[in-house]
This record gives C-alpha cells, sequence and structure tokens, in this order.
C-alpha cells in the first residue's frame, strides 16, 4: 500500500494541505517581497544622501 | 524575562538579534514540519474511526492553536503598547495580525474539509468551529480598524483598546457558544483520548507550526521596522527638500 | 535648529513674582514676599516640551511660562503648532518628553479640569436653545449659581435677545459666541483658546477681549492662538518660530 | 454625579428633538422583521419558532444603526474637548452617553419587539419573557457598542466598520437572550440563562465604558 494511497477522502485531505502549503508559501513570499521592497527604498535614500535620523541635530530630550 | 524585553526595547539591537536568530528559527521550523509530514504520511496509522481523514487533523490543530496563540500575542503586545509604551509592541502586534488571520482562515478551511466526510457536510455549526470563525472577525475588525486611519500611532493605540477588548469578551464568546451548542466533540488536540500513535505526530507538526508562526512573526517585525525607517527617511527628505525650496523662493513661504 | 525659545516670567508690575538669587532663605519662607497673601497667583510653565503628531515632531524643546494676570497670545505661521501647544497644556496630547507644571492652583486637579478650552468646535448643540446650551455647560462643569452665572454671559456676548432660540437658527458668529461664552459660566483660572476671534466681526471680538482683560484682572491666565491684535490691556506674544525646516522625524521614528 | 445625570438627561432631550434617529431604527427594526417571511415563506410554524432569532437580530441590527451618534457628533463640534476638561471622569461621560443611547433606543426597541412578534407568529405567552430578555440584554447593546463607536470615530468608512466590529461582540447577548426564551417553553424554566444574561449586560456596563474612554482620550490627541 503507497503512503499516497489515502484512501476514500483522499481528496479532502489533499486539498487541506494544498490549501496550507499555498497559504504559507503565500505569506512566507509575500514577507521576503515586502522585506527587500523596504530595503531597496532604504538603499534608494541612503544613496541620495538621506540620512537616517532627522537631519536637524536637535536630538534634546529624545532619549528618555 | 525583564531584561530581555528592555533589551528589545532598541531597535537597532533587535535587528541584529533577530537577524542572527531568523535563520536558525526557519530552519528548525522547516525541518520539524518535514519530520512532522515524514511521520504523517509515512509512519502514523490510519484512526480507527476517521480512516485516513484524520491526517487532516495534523494541519487542522496545530492551524487551530496558532489562531489561538497569535491573538494572544496580539493582546500581550498591546498591553505593552498602551501600558509600558513599549516601542516594538505595536510593529509586533501589527505583524502578527495578519499571519494569525491567515492561520484562523486554514483552521477553519481545513476543518471544513474534515468535516465533509466526518459529517456529510463541509460546515457543522460545531461549537468549535464556530469560535475560530468569531475569532476570524475579530482579526478582521482588527485589520480593518488599523487600515481605517491616516495617523499610524492613533490607529496603533486605538487597535490596541480593540485587541484588549477582544481578550477580555472571547471567554464569555467561547462559553456561550459552548452553551449554545452542546453537543460538540471533546476538543481535538492535547489529550489523552487521542491514540498515541497520533498525537506525537501532531506534537511534532504543533511545534514546527509554532516555530514557522515566530519565524514568520520576526520577518513581518524586521519588514515592518523597515517600512517606519523608510517613512521617516521620507519624511525627513521631504522636509529638507522643503526647506531648501522655500529658501531659494522667498514668494513661496 | 534648536527651538527653545525663554519667554521672561517677569511681566512687570509684579516683582514679588521674581524669587531672590538662591531661593528664599532657609528660615524665612515666602511669607516676606510681599505678593504671598494674594490668593492663588498662578502660574503655567513648560520646559524643553517636545511633541509629536501625525508621525511629525511638531515641537522640539520648547519652553514658555505664563503668570495668571497676563493673556499670553501665540502667533507664528500655519503649521508652527499652536494647536498643538495648546492642546498639549491643557493634557490631552502626551508629551514625547518635557515638563508641564501648573503652579497655584489646585492640586488635586489635572490642569484640564482646572482649564476651558475653546477649539475649533464650538460644543453647541442645534437642537438645544442658546440659553439651554449654556445651562447644560453650567450644570456639567458643576458651577454654583448656574442660572446668575449664565444670564452674565449671554449678556456679556449679545446673546440675551436670542436665548430661547435654538441654536440651530444661529449664524456662525452668533454660534461662536455661544461657544465663547462657556468661558464665563464656570470660573476656571486657565483659559485655553484656538483661533477665538474665528467668525467673530468687531465688535463681537471687543466684547472677546473685554472678557479676557476681566479674567486676566482677576488673576487669571489666558493662552490665545490668535492673530489679530485684540487690544488686551494685559497681554505678551509669543512667536512660534516658523516649522520650515521643521517637518522631521519623529522623536519615536528616529529611534527605529 | 449631577454632572453625570445632566448630561444623561441632555443626551435624552436631544434624542427626543432629533427624533429622526430613534424613528429610523424603529423603522428598520420593523422593516427587516417583515422582510424576513417574504425570504423564508409564510409558514406561521416555522415563523413562530424562528420569530426569537429574528426578533434578536433584527434588534442588534437596528441598535446598530443608531451606535454611531453616541460620539460622533460631539467628536465633531467640540463637545468631546470640553467634556475632556470636566472633573467627571471621561470613563463616566462615555457611561453617561451609553446609558442614555440605552433609554432612547434599547428601551423603544425592546417595546416594540411583542408588536412585531404579532407578525411572525409569535406564541402570546412568550411576549413577557421576550421583552423581560430584551430589557435586560440591550444594556449590553449600548455599553459595547459604545466602544465601538468610540474607536470608529474618526475613522473612513465608520458605519460599516462599527459593525464588523461591534457584531462579533454581540453574540453572547444574542445567544442567551434567545436561549432565555427557549427555555421558557421547557420544563426547566428560564433561571440559569436569564441570569447569565444579566451577567453578560454587568460585564458590558463595566467594561464598555473603560474601553470607550481609554479610546476617546486617544482621539483626543
Amino acid at each position: 500500500m503507497s503512503i499516497f494511497d489515502l484512501g476514500p477522502h483522499a481528496t479532502f485531505i489533499w486539498l487541506s494541505y494544498i490549501a496550507v502549503v499555498i497559504v504559507i508559501t503565500g505569506l512566507i513570499s509575500w514577507l521576503i517581497f515586502d522585506g527587500q521592497r523596504q530595503r531597496a527604498a532604504l538603499k534608494d535614500l541612503e544613496d541620495r544622501g538621506v540620512r537616517r535620523r532627522s537631519s536637524v541635530s536637535s536630538d534634546t530630550g529624545q532619549n528618555q | 524575562m525583564q531584561t530581555l524585553t528592555q533589551k528589545l526595547a532598541n531597535p537597532t539591537r533587535f535587528m541584529q538579534l533577530s537577524g542572527t536568530m531568523l535563520p536558525w528559527i526557519a530552519g528548525a521550523a522547516a525541518v520539524i514540519i518535514a519530520y512532522g509530514l515524514y511521520l504523517v504520511f509515512a509512519v502514523s496509522p490510519p484512526d480507527y474511526q476517521q480512516g485516513e481523514t484524520v491526517k487532516i487533523m495534523y494541519i487542522h490543530v496545530p492551524s487551530a492553536w496558532l489562531a489561538m496563540m497569535a491573538y494572544g500575542l496580539v493582546a500581550v503586545s498591546s498591553f505593552g503598547l498602551l501600558v509600558f509604551r513599549h516601542p516594538l509592541a505595536d510593529v509586533s502586534a501589527k505583524a502578527a495580525v495578519p499571519i494569525g488571520a491567515a492561520f484562523t482562515f486554514l483552521a477553519l478551511f481545513t476543518g471544513s474539509l474534515w468535516g465533509k466526510p466526518m459529517w456529510g457536510t463541509y460546515w457543522v455549526w460545531d461549537a468549535r468551529l464556530t469560535s475560530v470563525l468569531i475569532l476570524f472577525f475579530l482579526y478582521l475588525g482588527l485589520m480593518a480598524l488599523r487600515s481605517s486611519m491616516d495617523d499610524e500611532s492613533t490607529a496603533a493605540k486605538l487597535t490596541a483598546v480593540l485587541a484588549l477588548v477582544g481578550v477580555a469578551i472571547l471567554p464569555i464568546i467561547k462559553f456561550s457558544v459552548d452553551w449554545w451548542n452542546t453537543l460538540h466533540q471533546p476538543s481535538t488536540g492535547f489529550t489523552s483520548t487521542v491514540d498515541p500513535s497520533l498525537r506525537v505526530p501532531l506534537l511534532i507538526m504543533a511545534l514546527g507550526f509554532t516555530l514557522l508562526f515566530f519565524a514568520m512573526h520576526l520577518k513581518a517585525m524586521r519588514n515592518e521596522i523597515l517600512r517606519r525607517r523608510v517613512k521617516a527617511m521620507r519624511v525627513a527628505d521631504i522636509a529638507h527638500r522643503d526647506g531648501m525650496s522655500a529658501l531659494s523662493n522667498p514668494v513661496a513661504g | 535648529m534648536h527651538r527653545k525659545t525663554e519667554a521672561g516670567v517677569n511681566i512687570g508690575r509684579r516683582p514679588c513674582a521674581v524669587v531672590p538669587p538662591g531661593g528664599w532663605p532657609r528660615r524665612l519662607p515666602p511669607p516676606f514676599n510681599p505678593c504671598f497673601h494674594e490668593p492663588a497667583i498662578v502660574k503655567l510653565v513648560a520646559e524643553n516640551l517636545v511633541v509629536d503628531r501625525g508621525g511629525r515632531t511638531i515641537l522640539d524643546g520648547l519652553s514658555l511660562a505664563a503668570i495668571g494676570g497676563e493673556a499670553l497670545l501665540l502667533t507664528g505661521p500655519n503649521g508652527a503648532g499652536k494647536t498643538t501647544l495648546l492642546r498639549t497644556l491643557a493634557g490631552f496630547l502626551p508629551q514625547v518628553s518635557g515638563t508641564i507644571r501648573f503652579e497655584g492652583g489646585d492640586a488635586d486637579k489635572t490642569i484640564a479640569e482646572q482649564a476651558h478650552v475653546v477649539g475649533h468646535g464650538n460644543g453647541v448643540k442645534a437642537n438645544l436653545t442658546v440659553h439651554e446650551n449654556l445651562l447644560f455647560w453650567a450644570a456639567f462643569l458643576e458651577t454654583e449659581a448656574a442660572a446668575e452665572r449664565v444670564r452674565t454671559a449671554l449678556t456679556h456676548f449679545g446673546l440675551d435677545a436670542l436665548d430661547h432660540y435654538p441654536a440651530a437658527y444661529l449664524s456662525a458668529g452668533q454660534k461662536r459666541r455661544l461657544g465663547l461664552a462657556r468661558l464665563l459660566v464656570a470660573h476656571r483660572p486657565l483659559w485655553f483658546l484656538d483661533e477665538p476671534t474665528m467668525s467673530l466681526d468687531t465688535a463681537s471680538t471687543t466684547r472677546l477681549a473685554v472678557a479676557i482683560d476681566a479674567h486676566t484682572a482677576g488673576g487669571g491666565l489666558v493662552l490665545a492662538a490668535t492673530h489679530l491684535p485684540l487690544g488686551l490691556a494685559r497681554a505678551r506674544t509669543f512667536d512660534l518660530p516658523s516649522a520650515l525646516p521643521g517637518f522631521r522625524t519623529t522623536a519615536a521614528e528616529a529611534r527605529l | 454625579m449631577n454632572a453625570f445625570w445632566t448630561l444623561v438627561g441632555r443626551d435624552i432631550r436631544l434624542a427626543v428633538r432629533e427624533g429622526g434617529a430613534l424613528g429610523t431604527a424603529l423603522g428598520f427594526f420593523l422593516i427587516v422583521v417583515a422582510m424576513m417571511p417574504l425570504g423564508l415563506g409564510p409558514d406561521l410554524n416555522l415563523l413562530s419558532r424562528i420569530a426569537p432569532g429574528i426578533l434578536w437580530i433584527a434588534l442588534l441590527l437596528a441598535a446598530l444603526l443608531s451606535l454611531g451618534r453616541i460620539f460622533e457628533t460631539d467628536y465633531e463640534d467640540g463637545t468631546l474637548d470640553v467634556f475632556a476638561t470636566a472633573s467627571l471622569p471621561l470613563e463616566l461621560v462615555a457611561a453617561a452617553k451609553a446609558l442614555a443611547h440605552w433609554l432612547t433606543t434599547g428601551i423603544p426597541l425592546a417595546l416594540l419587539a411583542p408588536v412585531l412578534g404579532v407578525l411572525l407568529n409569535l406564541d402570546v405567552k412568550t411576549y413577557p419573557v421576550l421583552m423581560a430578555t430584551m430589557l435586560v440584554g440591550t444594556p449590553a447593546v449600548s455599553f459595547l457598542g459604545a466602544i465601538g463607536a468610540a474607536l470608529t470615530v474618526k475613522a473612513r468608512r465608520g458605519g460599516l466598520l462599527l459593525a464588523l466590529i461591534v457584531l462579533p461582540l454581540y453574540v453572547p447577548t444574542l445567544i442567551f437572550g434567545i436561549s432565555v426564551i427557549s427555555a421558557s417553553a421547557g420544563p426547566s424554566g428560564v433561571g440559569s440563562s436569564f441570569l447569565i444574561l444579566m451577567a453578560i449586560s454587568l460585564i458590558s456596563i463595566a467594561l464598555g465604558p473603560l474601553a470607550a474612554a481609554a479610546a476617546l482620550r486617544i482621539q483626543l490627541q
């Protein structure tokens, strides 16, 4: 008996697993894509000479 | 634990720490889920009542568990935001909501697919499924509320209030749904009624899913921190440019 | 760019408010201050206020002090943070850092509970009559002799002839006057007025100026964001610097 | 406490003068109930069996319509700023406004329900129980609704969002409201369900103003 012989309700089992794979793959790819997009935006800004902290030097009282 | 949360209050340190940890957690999740799938498909026997259909349980139960755990995480983060004003609390809450909602959806979807062979219909108003459905609505409410406001910090705090209201009311909802449908199965999961040969793969799958969740949550938090940095820099840049143009063209001021 | 502007504390005619250098001698407490017995000299002091709003730092290290008996007129270009400053002082907006103190008031109450705040809205209900509107605020703010005070307030702002009409019938200027009349129905030492002359004509502006003068003459303190020279007896202007290039990232986000 | 009752009185007076909002809610209640037989068919046995559920759901939807106005106009016309300067804590302000909403919307809807029960062939003997559950259950509708109303004061698409946020919170009230009515037909009586319904309302009365005031404070900023 093959391990992929899942009896009369195989469709339901496969559908469930496929749904999980699709949703999780979707989440992971979105997370990776989003991360790359933010990194690209950050790099673009840094290349244009925008500094991370506010360009104004007054940092008074901002650190508790 | 206190010192750990304090350490994590510094986003730069969080980025370093999470950057090192992320590959390990993701790797561990992949290995454990792979081992769990091996157990599920190659080793574990069919259930004497449900036959092979029980294989759906190995993904349904971890999804349902994560649906609840993620809401708990959102609630704890919301508390951290409102009470301690922890700088990463909102990042954590915002990152956890869509992932939690996705697992809630999976719990509902797999639950309904599991229901068809067992009950003969895709959806029965079983107490557990109904509670998870209402949990899904709570997630939708959190996402909709956050997206309905332009000011991110107001949206964050209001969403946190709603998350805490949800936590306060969820036990009552659970209780009333159970009351409403007393003819439900005892909660499937880590109880002794599940045969040990089924329980080991289930626990392993649950562990793998949990690690997967934390890997995704960390990644989403990192993305959110980057997004806020980008936004802060854009605001600074716009101000800088605006200042320049105001200097060069006094009439515009 | 630093935006620390220390407004002078001493406004003349009140040398009593000046504490000798080094503070009062230990065994000679303030009774030697000639003004000590005068009741409730209130003083509002803000130091190094940093306030974020909508993702930007609006106030960055602002300090000011104002003493009872004066009206402090906040001026400055749009976006300089006048509304933000008033709402922060009233305690509606939390500051990122810096302190706000209100001295000489009721220590058991918050600043908001000792203040009237008149923002852009008038707090007027169209379906209540002019009289009912004011009477509600008098009762809600728990005033004594409410009916009498309501009468005085209506007369002062020239609304006594309209008092039985629903506020829905009022013009914008009349509604504004009704909103301002709230200042007179309950005594509170602090007035925070945001563009109080909005939709007011000259005569009504004078009525407002008279009310402000009477309040400051009684030791009250008025902070008003306005561009009109109201012709006040005891007023000082505090110019908030332009926000340019003050669009800057919020302190919270700069930390990320 | 004077300020509290003053505020309740003002809100009742405003609701009576405006009138339209209550009229709309009652009309909506009526039309939703009247549409049900058109959708389900005129089988009187079926209708009388599901009448309590229909009435309760229609009541929740009708109440939902009027929740928005609890804080919205006060936010828009600057009244909320003045509330924030009162000695009365914002929690009690929220409680007063929720109480006024219950008095002006919850009670009229509950009183109208038996009239609509006639349309659904509801057994006359259950009318007292129906009204009792609605009178006891509607405080939860107003006080939990106040949370949603406060959270969506500044929101875009406020009305739809309000429904999405608030309806899940109404699940316990709905379940026990109907459970009391079905239990009243059985031998064991209505005791425990009725007490639980009361408990849910009491919890809502405690929780609602706290959460609503927190939400309002955030939006004062």
